[in-house]
């Protein structure tokens, strides 16, 4: 938000969000003209439940510095019960990540509702100041070519 | 696919004065792929549309990518345009300029940049699109009504008003339910019988309705239009064709004393019986287990004493498969017993009773014709003491929930008291009074205010007969937890409503879900409440939790409202957002490997098993299979499944990985 | 014993150190009051137990004080009326145990718990000595430390002549293990409760 | 068979007729008592209200001396004892870091293998083989007093109904005797306050008295050595409070079986109570079986 400097390095946000609660969120974030940084990348999906451990070493590897994944809250899910999968899957996940070695700051789950407009900018904000401090994922690219991811 | 043109909106001054949008334009025409880019000021305008429309002529477009305000906006306004240029419309994707990006950043080079990304992304997705059809599905235009109380009568009734056909199903011999057990209702006191009776008749009267009482759902197949329902209708042992209700077998069956669940115990029936007088049918069954026919291969005297010869001792359950697009479930609920109260004598004071007892002694059609007894000596009694939340709100007797009802008849019930036994004397320990219906507070008060009943704010610790009374110890919290101690004739349990029997064997075989206690969970508590997560099933009543009489009818006619406006439609269209298992060719078959993970994964249960068989018939490869019908397009499968073997059309790994790889 | 001096400075209510001590948590109660309605001594006592327990509820230290400072968490018999009848299970009579341990702490014991308080130090000073109960010895310490020397005499003569009173103290073999027990526990910080 | 033996201070001094018609009993019934090595003093209920682990400790240690002298079950026939002791073997029972403190405490390992049960469990798993030596039948009114802490709370002594319990009953239905059904078969008697408060007792023991008179029983039978003292060694002030002189004999259920398997009353110590043991002329035998008892 805060001007930026010229030189300062801006990280590459992509966020996975659902159709239903998150992008519509940030849908209200756009309607009560709440500012943000403009890093982020949204990539919508019916669910967070179709959001798989492959889609996100995807977007590691293509330069992400950052990754969001936002849906429903947990009983608000228009599936029901999609992001529950999703939140297991996301605890095994975790696992794997942290055996390859990778900078689990870098990922960020949350819950942003149809009606948390304000939460959507501030988690935006958040994670892009955070990775901004954390500096390019280069390292990424290393677990790459040393074969882990 | 490479021809696909790119269209950016100004929106006025919404989009435009952020992003520079003719550049926005300019850089997609160097996009691989993009053959037209331009740039206007209000797209969704008809001469907007006509651009769009005019381009896809002009350039053979093989896709869209309109760049604007958010999908959820206008997604449907542009793809109805480009069907009418001939195109497939899952050929046009939007990308989000104005409320992703115009009105949430400043004017700025990056926020240009975004932009430009925003409609790269959509590009590399769009190119990868492929037309769809809205799926349709035909719909069995016959809904069926599961349980014939108050709630499956009210929508049984409302669907065939509607012109639809109903199967309802009741378990019990007769319909009514709970309803037709009770005196009178709260907050109005009319008398229940005279109130449902009629609409009993009516059931049986429509001519869209087909009635099967003594019945149960076996099994269910199918999804939302198109369910399969199998109906084990059981064997009364009487040819409903030939009985004429006349009764004239039931006064000569000598095997009495059956304990009388219509008047829940506190009288007795005999083997051959119909529930109660008004029962609609009015047919009576064979109970089975305590005829002696059956169980001592003599006796028969009902059959010499039916005219019609209707007794049919050879009568054989029988299943019944038919085909419904609907399902109403309106199974009900039933009380705690009072043996579950061990303070309170375990159930073997015959002077402590449930309030379903109690509205049984209340009834004009009850055992003593509405004068309020007690069973031990059926004397009139002259004190008696109501306890409310008896099990409810009671975490040690597994019941942590509010009954909702109690409150309610538990006034209703000391009131009838005092008006039929002015010197009689009603107290009621409570812990909170919960009357929050309209004109409901007013009843209570009136309760306390003109009938002089005693309200006594404390939980009864313990109840034990001495000298014949009943010595009620409780306390008096508002007197600072003082023990009182009331010796009355007659104790009345407002005990706990309960999940009924079989409730959950029954969500099972319909796939729908159960609450922590057992009741039938709804699809979201305020905007779905009647629906529940399996497409075309619906909940009415005091199967869901529960509650009175008002509440329950308005969610029966709910429910039928939404049954009713699902089989006026000639079929259900949906969005083709659907998931699929791959193919591919012999001997592979499908990447799929069995493993079924996904069918645990999937919440509408869309998932299935599906066997490869070769020339011979014989099973080579068991693999999943996607119901269509059922898949609501979340794609939880497709992240379960390891070998990739599932992909969601409209967002296919392809999709998404390009859209990613376009960053 | 230190641990009075500790739990002096300690500002955290009654409530959340019964919470801590013994897992039952007080803000559970519905104040229903069928702990009072079966409660033997429910109109003996100055504060019924479903009040002890809707003081502590406030967390505020003038209720909590008045609590410690009650008879009623004196006459509580430990019978387990209560706790077996409660909707919420709430485990009363070890809350009273705890608060009775509290106000022998904090010296706020109700004026008319002396015997009883007698009754308990002279109890475990016989258990103490002997690792079982010496009646007469117990009860010498009992009538010493209370001054009601002529109260029961009659009981007592009565006992002996049934054959019901031990005039020598049966004592345990392994004296030095109960002196242990005795003295780490007494003095272990977390043993409140 | 053998079993465990926990005795508990009281049954070694003021309840000595307790422990000898539970010998007396046992021996009739071929139950071989083994006392538990050097057994302490249960910590009663003032124990605890100075520390819970010394009441912790004082109940383990014994515990682990059974469980040190191969014992996998113990009778305590003093009621409150049975509580003490299953409370804290509940108490241990999910709680290994405890167990290892506790363990400490008393310098014994504790591995929380030994059972402990009261009177009426050990003896109903009798019933039969007390049924058929019956060689006087007990044919009295009687009222069976339960107490506290016999079945209370249910969750620590696992045994029988909380309200309106059977076992009892059961046993003396079995040697001919015909349970009341009454008020008071739970209520507290005053416990622990028999020394302290005299007028508690007093009051809550005279109500256990008067509604046992009331309903015509002959005596009142009792598993408890408190029950039994606040019932009968506190008769005086007892009938001074109702200010009626109530006989009512109060027996241990071991004494009322012992009588009926023709035990010498001698050696059940009845000679030890208070108020004496006369009992009235049996009632005539019942014939029909099948009475209003049926809820079990
Ligand atoms: C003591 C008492 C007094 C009450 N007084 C009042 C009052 O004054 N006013 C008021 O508004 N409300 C009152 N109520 C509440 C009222 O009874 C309920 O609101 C109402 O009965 C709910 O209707 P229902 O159809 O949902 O359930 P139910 O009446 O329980 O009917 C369910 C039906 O489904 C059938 N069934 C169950 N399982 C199956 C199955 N698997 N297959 C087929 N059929 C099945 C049952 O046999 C039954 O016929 C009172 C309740 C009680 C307990
Ligand atoms: C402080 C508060 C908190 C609440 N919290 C909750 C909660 O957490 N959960 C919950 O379930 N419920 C909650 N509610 C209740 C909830 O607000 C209502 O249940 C719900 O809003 C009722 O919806 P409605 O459409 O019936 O009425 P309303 O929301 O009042 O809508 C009526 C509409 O009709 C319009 N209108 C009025 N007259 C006319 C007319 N003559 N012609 C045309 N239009 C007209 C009005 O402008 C209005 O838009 C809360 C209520 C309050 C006051
Ligand atoms: S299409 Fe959307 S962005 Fe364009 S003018 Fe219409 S509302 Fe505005
Ligand atoms: S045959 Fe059965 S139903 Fe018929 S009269 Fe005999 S007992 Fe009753
Ligand atoms: S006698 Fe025959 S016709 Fe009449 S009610 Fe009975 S079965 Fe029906
Ligand atoms: S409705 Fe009233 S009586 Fe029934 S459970 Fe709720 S508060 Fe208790
Ligand atoms: S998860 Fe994949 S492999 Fe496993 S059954 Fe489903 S489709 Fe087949
Ligand atoms: S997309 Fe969702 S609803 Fe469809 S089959 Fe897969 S998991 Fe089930
Ligand atoms: S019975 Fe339980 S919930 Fe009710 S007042 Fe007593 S402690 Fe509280
Ligand atoms: S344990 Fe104490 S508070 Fe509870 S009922 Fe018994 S005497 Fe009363």
């Amino acid at each position: 938000m805060a001007t930026k400097v010229a030189t300062q390095f801006e990280p590459k946000i992509t966020a996975f969000v659902c159709n239903w609660c998150t992008y519509a969120g940030a849908d209200l974030t756009g309607t009560s003209r709440t500012k943000y940084q403009s890093n982020v990348r949204v990539i919508r999906l019916p669910c967070t439940g179709r959001v798989d451990f492959m889609l996100i070493q995807k977007a590691f590897a293509r330069g992400s510095d950052g990754i969001i994944v936002s849906g429903c809250h947990p009983n608000d899910c228009h599936y029901t019960s999609g992001n529950y999968h999703a939140r297991r899957r996301w605890m095994v996940f975790t696992e794997l990540m942290n055996f390859i070695g990778a900078d689990m700051r870098r990922i960020t789950f949350s819950w942003v509702s149809a009606a948390e407009g304000a939460k959507w900018a501030a988690l935006v904000d958040e994670v892009t100041n955070t990775v901004r401090e954390l500096g390019p994922y280069t390292e990424y690219q290393r677990l790459i070519d040393a074969g882990v991811a | 696919m490479s021809r696909v043109g790119v269209f950016v909106c100004h929106c006025g001054e919404n989009i435009g004065s952020t992003v520079d949008c003719p550049e926005v334009a300019e850089r997609c025409k160097q996009m691989p792929g993009v053959v037209h880019a331009e740039d206007y000021k209000y797209l969704c305008s008809n001469p907007g549309q006509n651009k769009i429309k005019q381009a896809i002529k002009d350039h053979q477009l093989e896709g869209v990518v309109v760049a604007a305000c958010s999908p959820r906006m206008h997604e449907p306004t542009f793809r109805r345009a480009v069907t009418d240029a001939g195109m497939n419309a899952y050929l046009c994707e939007v990308a989000n300029l104005r409320e992703h990006c115009s009105w949430v950043h400043e004017e700025a080079d990056s926020t240009t940049e975004k932009a430009v990304d925003l409609v790269r992304l959509q590009l590399e997705k769009v190119k990868r699109n492929k037309p769809l059809q809205p799926i349709e599905v035909p719909i069995t235009k016959t809904a069926l009504v599961i349980g014939g109380g108050v709630a499956g009568i009210q929508a049984a009734l409302d669907i065939a008003d509607s012109g639809h056909k109903v199967i309802l199903v009741e378990r019990s011999p007769a319909l009514g339910g709970h309803m037709a057990q009770l005196s009178e209702t709260f907050p109005t006191l009319d008398c229940s019988q005279c109130i449902l009776t009629p609409r009993m008749v009516d059931v049986s009267r429509h001519p869209n309705i087909t009635l099967m009482t003594y019945s149960e759902v076996e099994h269910l197949d199918g999804f939302i239009g198109n369910f399969k329902a199998t109906i084990r209708k059981r064997a009364r042992k009487i040819d409903e064709e030939l009985c004429t209700g006349c009764g004239e077998c039931l006064q000569k069956c000598p095997s009495k004393d059956i304990s009388d669940g219509f008047n829940e115990g506190l009288t007795t029936r005999r083997a051959i019986y119909v529930p109660f007088t008004q029962a609609v049918p009015n047919i009576p069954v064979i109970d089975v287990e305590n005829c002696r026919h059956y169980q001592k291969k003599k006796c028969d005297r009902c059959v010499k004493a039916c005219p019609t010869k209707a007794i049919s001792f050879n009568q054989q359950d029988e299943l019944i498969h038919v085909d419904v697009g609907a399902i109403v479930v309106a199974t009900g609920y039933k009380v705690m017993s009072t043996e579950k109260f061990p303070e309170y004598g375990y159930g073997t004071y015959p002077d402590v009773i449930t309030g379903l007892q109690f509205e049984r002694y209340a009834s004009a059609s009850g055992p003593t014709q509405g004068v309020i007894k007690r069973p031990s000596d059926g004397k009139e009694p002259e004190t008696v003491v109501f306890i409310a939340c008896s099990g409810s709100r009671d975490a040690a007797k597994g019941v942590k929930y509010c009954s909702k009802i109690c409150c309610m008849y538990t006034a209703k019930h000391a009131m009838l008291l005092k008006h039929k036994n002015h010197n009689s004397k009603a107290y009621v320990f409570y812990m909170d009074i919960r009357a929050a219906g309209k004109n409901y507070d007013e009843f209570v008060r009136r309760a306390i205010e003109e009938d002089g009943v005693k309200y006594i704010r404390g939980r009864v610790s313990r109840v034990y007969e001495e000298d014949g009374k009943l010595v009620v110890k409780g306390a008096d919290t508002l007197l600072g937890g003082r023990p009182v101690e009331i010796k009355a004739d007659l104790v009345v349990l407002a005990t706990a409503s309960l999940p009924n029997d079989g409730q959950s064997e029954l969500a099972r075989k319909l796939h729908v879900g159960c609450d922590e206690y057992g009741f039938l969970a709804e699809a979201h508590p305020k905007l779905k409440p009647v629906e529940t997560n399996t497409a075309g099933i619906y909940l009415a009543g005091a199967c869901q939790s529960p509650r009175d009489i008002p509440e329950t009818v308005a969610q029966a006619s709910a429910a039928a409202a939404k049954v009713a406006a699902l089989l006026s439609r000639s079929h259900l269209t949906r969005e083709p957002i659907v998931a699929e298992v791959n193919r591919r060719p012999a001997p592979l078959h499908s990447d799929c490997t069995g493993c079924f993970l996904c069918e645990s994964a999937c919440p509408y249960r869309a998932i299935g098993q599906e066997e490869i068989l070769d020339r011979d018939g014989i099973v080579i490869k068991t693999i999943a299979k996607i119901n269509p019908g059922l898949c609501q397009g979340c794609g939880t499968c497709v992240a379960t499944c390891r070998t990739k073997a599932i992909d969601l059309h409209g967002f296919s790994n392809e999709q998404i990985f390009a859209e990613i790889m376009s960053l | 014993m230190n641990r009075s001096l500790e739990n002096a400075k300690k500002t955290t209510s009654l409530a959340s150190q019964i919470q801590a001590a013994t897992g039952i948590a007080l803000h559970h109660c519905y104040q229903c009051g069928k702990c009072a309605a079966g409660c033997p001594v429910a109109d003996t006592m100055d504060l019924p137990s479903c009040q002890v327990l809707r003081l502590l509820q406030y967390e505020s230290p003038e209720f909590d004080r008045q609590v410690l400072q009650s008879e009623a968490i004196w006459l509580c018999l430990s019978c387990e009326t209560c706790h077996t009848r409660c909707p919420q299970d709430i485990g009363t009579p070890k809350v009273m145990n705890f608060l009775r341990g509290e106000a022998m702490r904090l010296r706020l014991a109700h004026p008319r718990s002396k015997d009883t308080q007698a009754f308990h130090h002279a109890f475990l000073g016989s258990v103490g000595r002997h690792g079982r109960l010496y009646e007469i010895g117990m009860l010498m310490g009992y009538k010493l430390r209370t001054g009601h020397l002529l109260k029961d005499m009659a009981l007592g003569s009565k006992l002996h002549e049934k054959g019901k009173l031990n005039l020598l103290p049966h004592a345990i073999e392994d004296k030095a293990a109960l002196k242990r027990l005795f003295k780490q526990t007494l003095n272990n910080p977390d043993s409140k409760e | 068979m053998r079993i465990g033996y926990y005795p508990g201070c009281s049954l070694k001094s003021s309840a000595r007729e307790y422990e000898e018609s539970v010998r007396a009993l046992c021996a009739a019934l071929d139950l071989e008592l083994v006392e538990i090595p050097d057994w302490n003093c249960c910590g009663a209920s003032s124990a605890h209200v100075m520390s819970a682990d010394l009441a912790l400790g004082l109940r383990t240690r014994n515990l682990a001396q059974a469980e040190a002298a191969g014992l996998d079950e113990v009778l305590t026939p003093c009621a409150a004892c049975f509580s003490h002791l299953a409370e804290a073997r509940m108490e241990l029972a999910d709680n290994p870091n405890k167990r290892q403190e506790v363990a400490d405490f008393i310098g014994l390992p504790y591995s929380g293998r030994v059972r402990v049960l009261n009177v009426l469990a050990v003896l109903d798993r009798y019933r039969d083989r007390i049924a058929a030596k019956v060689k006087n039948p007990f044919r009295y009114k009687v009222a069976c007093y339960y107490g506290c802490l016999l079945v209370r709370p249910p969750e620590v002594v696992q045994f029988d109904r909380p309200e309106n319990p059977q076992s009892m009953d059961r046993l003396l239905e079995a040697v001919g005797a015909k349970p009341i059904p009454w008020a008071c078969k739970t209520e507290c008697c005053g416990a622990s306050f028999s020394v302290t408060r005299t007028d508690v007792v007093a009051n809550l023991s005279g109500r256990i008295v008067a509604d046992a008179v009331k309903r015509n029983a002959a005596a009142i039978v009792v598993a408890c050595p408190m029950c039994q003292s606040n019932l009968d060694l506190r008769r005086p002030e007892i009938n001074q409070q109702l200010e009626q002189e109530h006989g009512i004999p109060v027996l241990y259920i071991t004494q009322a079986l012992g009588l009926a398997l023709g035990i010498d009353p001698q050696q059940l110590g009845l000679q030890r109570h208070l108020v004496p043991v006369e009992l009235p002329e049996p009632e005539p035998e019942v014939v029909t079986a099948d009475d209003d008892d049926d809820d079990d």
